[in-house]
């Protein structure tokens, strides 16, 4: 059996679908958009969502990035790269600055995306009522009446246990000031570089047969209290071992000779960038 | 020769979703235009968006009923199914329909429910006139201060339009296509203000 | 003959006429290929009997061909991957739009086959039925 | 000008169980100006208490007008105003006293009296203080203060029901039979009591079965056996006992 | 009228099934008691109309089955109605029918203006959530962001209904019927609803926690001046309670007005076999 | 000339690809598409059915190529799914249309038509058979001849019969509800995400394609306790269907004019269950209700199963996870929960720190309040 396959592996009816589900989603910034989430030739849970997303945005001429633990050359990354490669034959990128979509898998680059970029993050649970209420019927009327104060109830809670908030990476986010949106588990570290992003955020649950969506300058807002206000993950002190730079999202790493913890850029396009403009500056001031 | 289904839809379709989440950004759809080969009596670039949306999954609607030519080639052209105003998906406005006739037409088309608001319908409108100047201002998700965008329709029309997506998440999209193959979109949740004259 | 009837002898004959029927043709008249033999979808719709409404059971996989004659055009459709099969079934349908006189002498060779066909259809049956259990009742 | 005057009153009862109806009362008409005190006399099962109940709304009234110069409403008739306004009324211009108390359980004597007075939008200061000289001046124990009021006796349970009935300053004061169960002694408090009240200007009307002590307290009485209205001074009259 | 309602209930209609020719006409219904044997539709509340002023305890008394519960459940929009209209005196909003309003308006409603205590606490609260949690809840949807205010108004709550402050940060689930009641109470009240509503609060409690609730709620009308409507089948709790009264029967009112009247004077039938039973 | 990024993923990929490639092939036989196709009907069968794709020829190819895996076998089904085309929909296909090979009524010991038995292991001992180690083309050829034999002397009808339903008898005789025939066209799942309440049409479309072990289990938690359905089968058939298809272009085309497009071989159940009621004028009365299953190929379990799910799901107010249609729905897929499974093998660095960073600050803050 012969098959070739489409340009951008679906058939145009699957990418209609998809797209008319993208723009209702950015005419509903936050809001699950349903729609039918197709199978695709890799697992579910493994970034289906995502790939729909890239699949049906991506043209001929788009310069791809594909990034999964803030790195490109993560396993999952390197096999939908190839997927997309394959079925489209675009180019294919591990700088931030020259993509025109970026999908990703738990991070959002450390360098500041532009208007022209849409980032394309994988989600695999993209309800942040979930933990509240198990039943997507209940939780679609809780979204449908803004009900909301269960969300809320859960940090309050915690401060009450702990004397804090404990949430770890998807941290939940008020879009707009209506819709609460789970921002796929990026850390607490990536919430802020949503609030009024230059970058269009487009957001896919293939499983839970979602798409969702931040569009540019769009109030983002991770939920906190006034007098509890939202904190991102400390790495006070902490610069990176190769680069230097301090202020981004580190990976713990263990200095195999010393036993001591070390930090590395998790972004290693961010990383591998600073160490070339360091290598340019040194190389500049011996001809200077 | 005719566009090519694949390429060229999804080139629409980029600057489509552009143009919706930058709300009375203009974007051009001119250079699939020189492919357009079809034998229609409308603007074609209106038709080129239509062909980048529709489908035989959606439904859709015209305002003009002295038009059955049309409906019959949107059918063809696109597969999608031509429904009444108040079920369609999509809503087909051309430049000469009248303007009363699309505010009724703004009364009762889908604005999707609360439990369901994506279940509303989106507006493709002929207009004679897209640009960024005029005493129609923008603001919201997407638009960084404001916007100003003027697409031909009346205040009175502008007026329908907020009165039905007031209430949000409900309400309807709107993209709009001018002559010159220029497209810009009005999701729900621009608030669209007239600036006072003078 | 009409095409349900037809569709089902060329099928269920495993091809033979179709090939046949098809050669007729391919050496009589002018042909275009609209549509090459490829591969698609179709979705079985089912009737539950518990309420008697429909749902969707799952797709089938099929090939589907087009082909014109005498500017009729002819679909061939079949289960399966059947690229020869679904070209000939085209051609064939497209004879019978395009009411060619082959045609009228196929029917004879149709019947015959059908003839076969239920044969074999009810002879399959009878060897299944030495596995019905037999209740009788006891005679006192 | 009257403060209050009933005309053609009357009232029945209907018994649905027993499919009965009973006439109470009927064809009561007085009249009593701002600062009279009028006393109701006749014997048990006249009707004496139904007027003043009726007068109160804790009855319905079926015939006949009560018309009432309010304060806040102007003339109205008892028998028709609304619901709402005949609370209104009750809690700032009409008070209605008899020989029960009753009154919410584990609330303490002094409570009771505040409540009455925070009931009427008085700040809590106030209250208290306005509170204890109500209990003071109807000379209750201190020691009863903070107790509660289902240990007390006849007397006390009287003059704590006067208290907070009187502590609000009514215009109007009904006083259903409250000397019923009381010995001499207490009687001749609560007449005092009664004085005082009308020396300040409070309008009464008053049911006591015993004439005597209506003797020189009373500006005017009406007979329920004759329907007619005397003067004090011709109670003895048409007195029955 | 003197004073403006705020609450106006006018002919809610609540009925499960279709209806039919035998019993759409409310003036001529063939209904036994509240149920056509015709169709077998249930109505559950029958043109029922009604005010609730500020400041005030309305009490509403009927036996089980009497459609006091129902309506209750409708006005606080726990379950649609069939017909009808209710007003809220709510600036600029006087004359929106809240029937009418989409969802997520009633919620804004549910969390602003309202507030609950049902009978059976289990529907009030979380019950695997801190009571300073469950007080909290509503503060949150009442638009509270602030951790230290909330907790600062929820002990002040929980002190109030008698709940001891190193419990609070236990669930529910681990108190008496009575102290659940309670913190239902208290979370009822933290957004300083200016609408009360108590489904039979206290049927089910011993008699000593009855009169604590009953108290509580007498206590909580004079210092807050909130309107209340008080259901209960029990009578003693209406007399204890309520300024005025309304007595339901098959899903109507069959009489209302002053408590006391109704007690000492009731004009209906079935009114006088209630009071009759209870004296 | 500066830093490169390192290649370690892509280079890892690659060889990790050619290891499971030297697995399948390491032990030097080949296993055919036809073999496959001739010797494991069932495997093939479950394939298409939870793939809900039927194609003989592809389920043999991806349990091929999956080694046998039936997660990875149906998950290569699914995906190529994607990439085809929907070309047309079939017109209803009637089950009483059905060629039957096999049926069977626990409900009535003498069904009109009979019980018919076909081909089944449920009175097979399951007894390893060791003659199969060495198992010969002579051995099967002989054996082939002999039984041929045996059905020369078969008597043959002139007719084709078609069997009648054991539902419809009841039917005639009042027992079950008449339903009016509901041409409502179905939603179908594949094109619009589930909702819910799910419709009916959508509800039997996930069941059918379930995965045989989740549904089996989910239908016998039912019949152990923690549901409310225990049914009497009614009717288990195997056999064959015929489907037709409309030209799409044809607007007046008659039944007649349909395409025959060829024959789909499922396993159809009726169940029979006892249920409550409540009849127009709001009395409880006792009746029967009917779970129905179908599904691709002989899966008789499966099908069983879905006729008990379908009841469940038919009556969602019981407090029975069984009887909750997310809970059943949502967790039956095979692509969806193997896939979702396995992506917990997927790194989660990122969210771990993120974890260890939150303990991390809850402790520090525990121990200020302690000091």
């Amino acid at each position: 059996m012969k098959a070739k396959t489409h340009f951008a592996f679906f058939d145009e009816g699957s990418k209609k679908e998809i797209r008319r589900a993208t723009l209702k989603a950015v005419a509903i910034p936050g809001y699950q958009v349903p729609f039918a989430s197709r199978e695709m030739p890799i697992a579910r849970g493994w970034g289906t969502g995502g790939l729909q997303l890239t699949l049906s945005l991506i043209g001929k001429t788009d310069v791809l990035k594909v990034i999964d633990q803030g790195s490109d050359e993560s396993v999952n990354a390197v096999s939908i790269k190839k997927l997309v490669q394959d079925t489209t034959g675009v180019q294919l990128t591990e700088r931030t600055e020259e993509a025109d979509i970026i999908q990703s898998r738990h991070r959002i680059p450390e360098s500041e995306l532009t208007k022209n970029q849409i980032l394309v993050l994988q989600v695999p649970l993209p309800e942040p009522l979930r933990p509240i209420e198990a039943r997507e019927y209940k939780t679609k009327r809780m979204h449908a009446e803004d009900d909301y104060s269960g969300a809320w109830l859960l940090l309050f809670e915690q401060i009450m246990k702990y004397g804090k908030t404990a949430t770890t990476a998807d941290h939940p986010v008020s879009v707009k000031d209506r819709y609460v949106m789970a921002p796929s588990p990026i850390p607490r570290f990536d919430n802020p570089k949503m609030d009024h992003s230059e970058a269009l955020i487009l957001l896919g649950a293939g499983r839970e047969k979602k798409i969702y969506a931040v569009p540019p300058y769009t109030s983002v807002k991770s939920l906190a209290f006034d007098d509890y206000p939202f904190t991102v993950e400390s790495f006070e002190g902490a610069h990176c071992h190769l680069c230097g730079t301090a202020d981004v999202f580190m990976d713990e790493l263990i200095d195999h000779d010393t036993g001591t913890t070390i930090y590395q850029c998790n972004d290693t396009a961010h990383c591998m960038d600073q160490l070339n403009k360091q290598e340019e500056v040194e190389v500049e001031s011996i001809y200077v | 020769m005719a566009i090519d289904q694949v390429h060229d839809l999804q080139y629409v379709y980029r600057k489509l979703l552009h143009s919706m989440s930058r709300p009375g950004t203009i974007s051009s759809i001119k250079e699939p235009m020189i492919r357009m080969d079809y034998q229609i009596t409308c603007n074609e670039s209106l038709l080129l968006s239509a062909l980048a949306l529709l489908d035989g999954e959606v439904t859709f609607h015209i305002l003009s009923d002295e038009r059955p030519e049309l409906i019959e080639k949107i059918t063809e052209y696109t597969s999608a199914k031509y429904a009444p105003i108040q079920e369609a998906d999509f809503i087909i406005v051309f430049h000469d329909d009248h303007e009363e006739a699309v505010q009724r037409a703004m009364k009762q088309c889908k604005v999707g429910s609360l439990i369901d608001p994506q279940q509303s319908s989106t507006w493709i409108i002929e207009t004679s006139i897209l640009q960024n100047e005029g005493n129609v201002l923008l603001k919201g998700p997407g638009i960084q201060s404001e916007m100003a965008l003027q697409t031909g329709f009346s205040s009175t029309l502008w007026q329908a339009r907020n009165e039905r997506t007031k209430e949000f998440p409900m309400g309807f999209d709107m993209i709009f296509v001018d002559h010159e193959s220029q497209i810009a979109c009005v999701p729900r949740t621009t608030e669209v203000a007239q600036k006072e004259v003078g | 003959m009409n095409r349900r009837r037809r569709t089902e002898i060329l099928i269920q004959d495993k091809g033979n006429l179709a090939e046949k029927f098809a050669e007729a043709i391919l050496t009589t008249y002018e042909y275009r290929e609209i549509t090459a033999p490829h591969y698609g979808l179709t979705m079985i719709k089912v009737r539950e009997t518990a309420k008697n409404s429909l749902f969707y059971i799952g797709e089938v996989l099929v090939t589907e061909a087009k082909m014109e004659i005498n500017n009729c055009i002819g679909t061939g459709i079949v289960a399966g991957m059947e690229e020869k099969l679904a070209k000939q079934l085209a051609l064939i349908d497209a004879a019978y739009k395009a009411e060619l006189s082959e045609t009228i002498l196929w029917e004879s060779q149709l019947i015959a086959a059908e003839c076969e066909i239920r044969n074999a259809k009810a002879k399959e049956q009878a060897e299944l039925v030495s596995t019905k259990v037999n209740f009788e009742t006891m005679e006192i | 000008m009257p403060m209050l005057e009933i005309t053609g009153f009357g009232k029945r009862f209907t018994i649905h169980h027993l499919d009965k109806t009973m006439r109470a009362t009927e064809n009561i008409h007085f009249t009593l100006d701002a600062g009279e005190f009028i006393g109701i006399v006749g014997k048990s099962g006249s009707g004496k208490s139904t007027i003043l109940k009726s007068i109160y709304r804790t009855y319905l009234p079926d015939e006949g007008k009560i018309l009432y110069e309010s304060d806040r409403f102007g003339l109205v008739d008892l028998a028709q105003v609304s619901e709402r306004q005949m609370l209104y009324l009750r809690k700032y211009e009409i008070g209605y006293v008899s020989q029960f108390l009753s009154v919410m359980p584990r609330t303490t004597c002094r409570q009771l009296v505040t409540n009455a007075l925070l009931e009427m939008g008085e700040l809590e200061e106030i209250a208290n203080s306005e509170a204890e000289k109500a209990l003071i001046h109807f000379e209750l124990d201190p020691k009863l203060w903070d107790s509660y009021p289902n240990t007390f006796s006849g007397g006390e349970k009287l003059r704590l029901n006067i208290a907070m009935a009187t502590v609000k300053k009514p215009r109007l004061l009904l006083l259903d039979e409250p000397t019923a169960s009381l010995d001499q002694q207490s009687k001749v408090k609560v007449r005092e009591i009664i004085e005082k009240l009308k020396s300040n200007g409070t309008t009464l009307v008053g049911i006591f079965h015993d004439i005597e002590f209506m003797d020189g307290l009373c500006d005017k009485v009406f007979d329920m056996k004759s329907r007619t209205l005397v003067m004090e001074q011709k109670v003895g009259v048409s007195s029955e006992s | 009228m003197y004073e403006t309602p705020i609450l106006q209930v006018k002919n809610l209609q609540k009925q499960y099934g279709p209806g039919c020719c035998h019993c759409n006409d409310l003036e001529n219904s063939m209904l036994e008691k509240n149920f056509c044997k015709a169709c077998g539709t249930v109505y559950a509340v029958r043109n029922l109309s009604l005010e609730l002023y500020p400041g005030e305890i309305l009490g509403v008394v009927g036996e089980s089955g009497s459609g006091k519960s129902t309506m209750m459940q409708c006005l606080y929009f726990d379950t649609d109605i069939t017909s009808g209209a209710a007003y809220i005196n709510r600036p600029g909003k006087e004359l929106e029918n809240v029937f009418d309003l989409s969802s997520q308006q009633k919620r804004f409603i549910r969390n602003h203006d309202y507030g609950m205590v049902y009978q059976n606490p289990v529907h009030g609260l979380k019950m695997n959530f801190s009571s300073i949690g469950n007080i909290a809840e509503k503060l949150i949807a009442a638009g509270n962001r602030n951790v230290a205010d909330m907790e600062e108004t929820a002990k002040r709550l929980l002190t109030n209904v008698h709940i001891p402050l190193h419990r609070m940060k236990e669930e529910p689930e681990n108190f008496s019927g009575g102290m659940q009641q309670r913190v239902q109470i208290a979370k009822a009240l933290s957004n300083n609803p200016p609408i009360l509503f108590l489904d039979e609060v206290t049927t089910g409690l011993d008699l000593s926690v009855q009169a604590k609730v009953l108290d509580l709620i007498k206590k909580i009308q004079r210092e807050l001046q909130i309107s209340m409507i008080v259901v209960s089948h029990d009578l003693a709790v209406i007399r204890m309670l309520a300024d005025r009264t309304i007595v339901m029967l098959n899903g109507e009112i069959i009489e209302e007005g002053l408590t006391d009247q109704v007690l000492e004077d009731p004009q209906h039938a079935y009114t006088q076999q209630l009071v009759y039973s209870l004296l | 000339m500066g830093y490169v990024p390192v290649k370690g993923g892509t280079e890892a990929i690659e060889a990790s690809i050619k290891r499971v490639k030297y697995e399948r092939l390491k032990g030097e036989a080949i296993i055919e598409i036809e073999t496959i196709l001739s010797t494991m009907r069932a495997l093939v069968d479950q394939v298409m059915s939870e793939s809900s794709l039927y194609s003989p020829h592809l389920a043999a190819l991806a349990i091929k190529q999956a080694e046998g895996s039936m997660e990875e076998a149906v998950f290569l089904m699914r995906a190529h799914r994607s990439t085809l085309p929907r070309l047309y929909y079939s017109e209803p296909v009637e089950t009483e249309n059905m060629f039957v090979q096999r049926r069977i009524s626990a409900s009535f010991k003498d069904i009109p038509g009979g019980q018919l038995l076909g081909a089944t292991y449920d009175y097979t001992h399951r007894l390893l058979d060791f003659d199969l180690i060495d198992e010969k083309k002579a051995d099967y050829t002989h054996w082939l001849q002999r039984y041929f034999k045996e059905l020369q002397e078969v008597d043959v009808q002139e007719n084709i019969q078609h069997f009648p339903k054991v539902v419809e008898y009841l039917r005639n005789e009042g027992l079950f509800a008449q339903y009016e025939i509901d041409n409502t066209q179905p939603e179908d799942i594949t094109k619009q995400s589930l909702e819910f309440p799910a419709s009916r049409s959508a509800r039997l479309q996930v069941l059918t394609r379930g995965q045989t072990g989740a549904v089996t289990s989910l239908a016998y938690a039912s019949l152990r306790g923690y549901g409310e359905v225990h049914p009497t089968v009614g009717e288990v058939r195997v056999g064959s269907l015929p489907i037709y298809v409309k030209h799409p272009n044809e607007a007046a085309s008659s039944e007649e004019e349909e395409f025959y497009i060829g024959d789909i071989q499922v396993t159809e159940v009726e169940s029979f269950v006892p249920v409550n009621v409540k009849n127009d004028k709001n009395e409880e009365e006792l009746d029967f209700e009917i779970g129905y299953g179908i599904c691709y190929g002989q899966n008789e379990t499966k099908a069983i199963a879905i006729s008990i799910l379908d009841q469940c799901l038919e009556h969602a107010h019981a407090e029975y996870p069984t009887h909750d249609e997310e809970f059943v729905l949502l967790h039956i897929d095979s692509v969806e929960s193997s896939g979702f499974i396995s992506h917990l093998k997927l790194p989660h660095y990122v969210t771990f720190q993120s974890k260890l960073d939150s303990i991390r600050q809850v402790k520090k803050g525990a121990q200020v309040i302690e000091s």
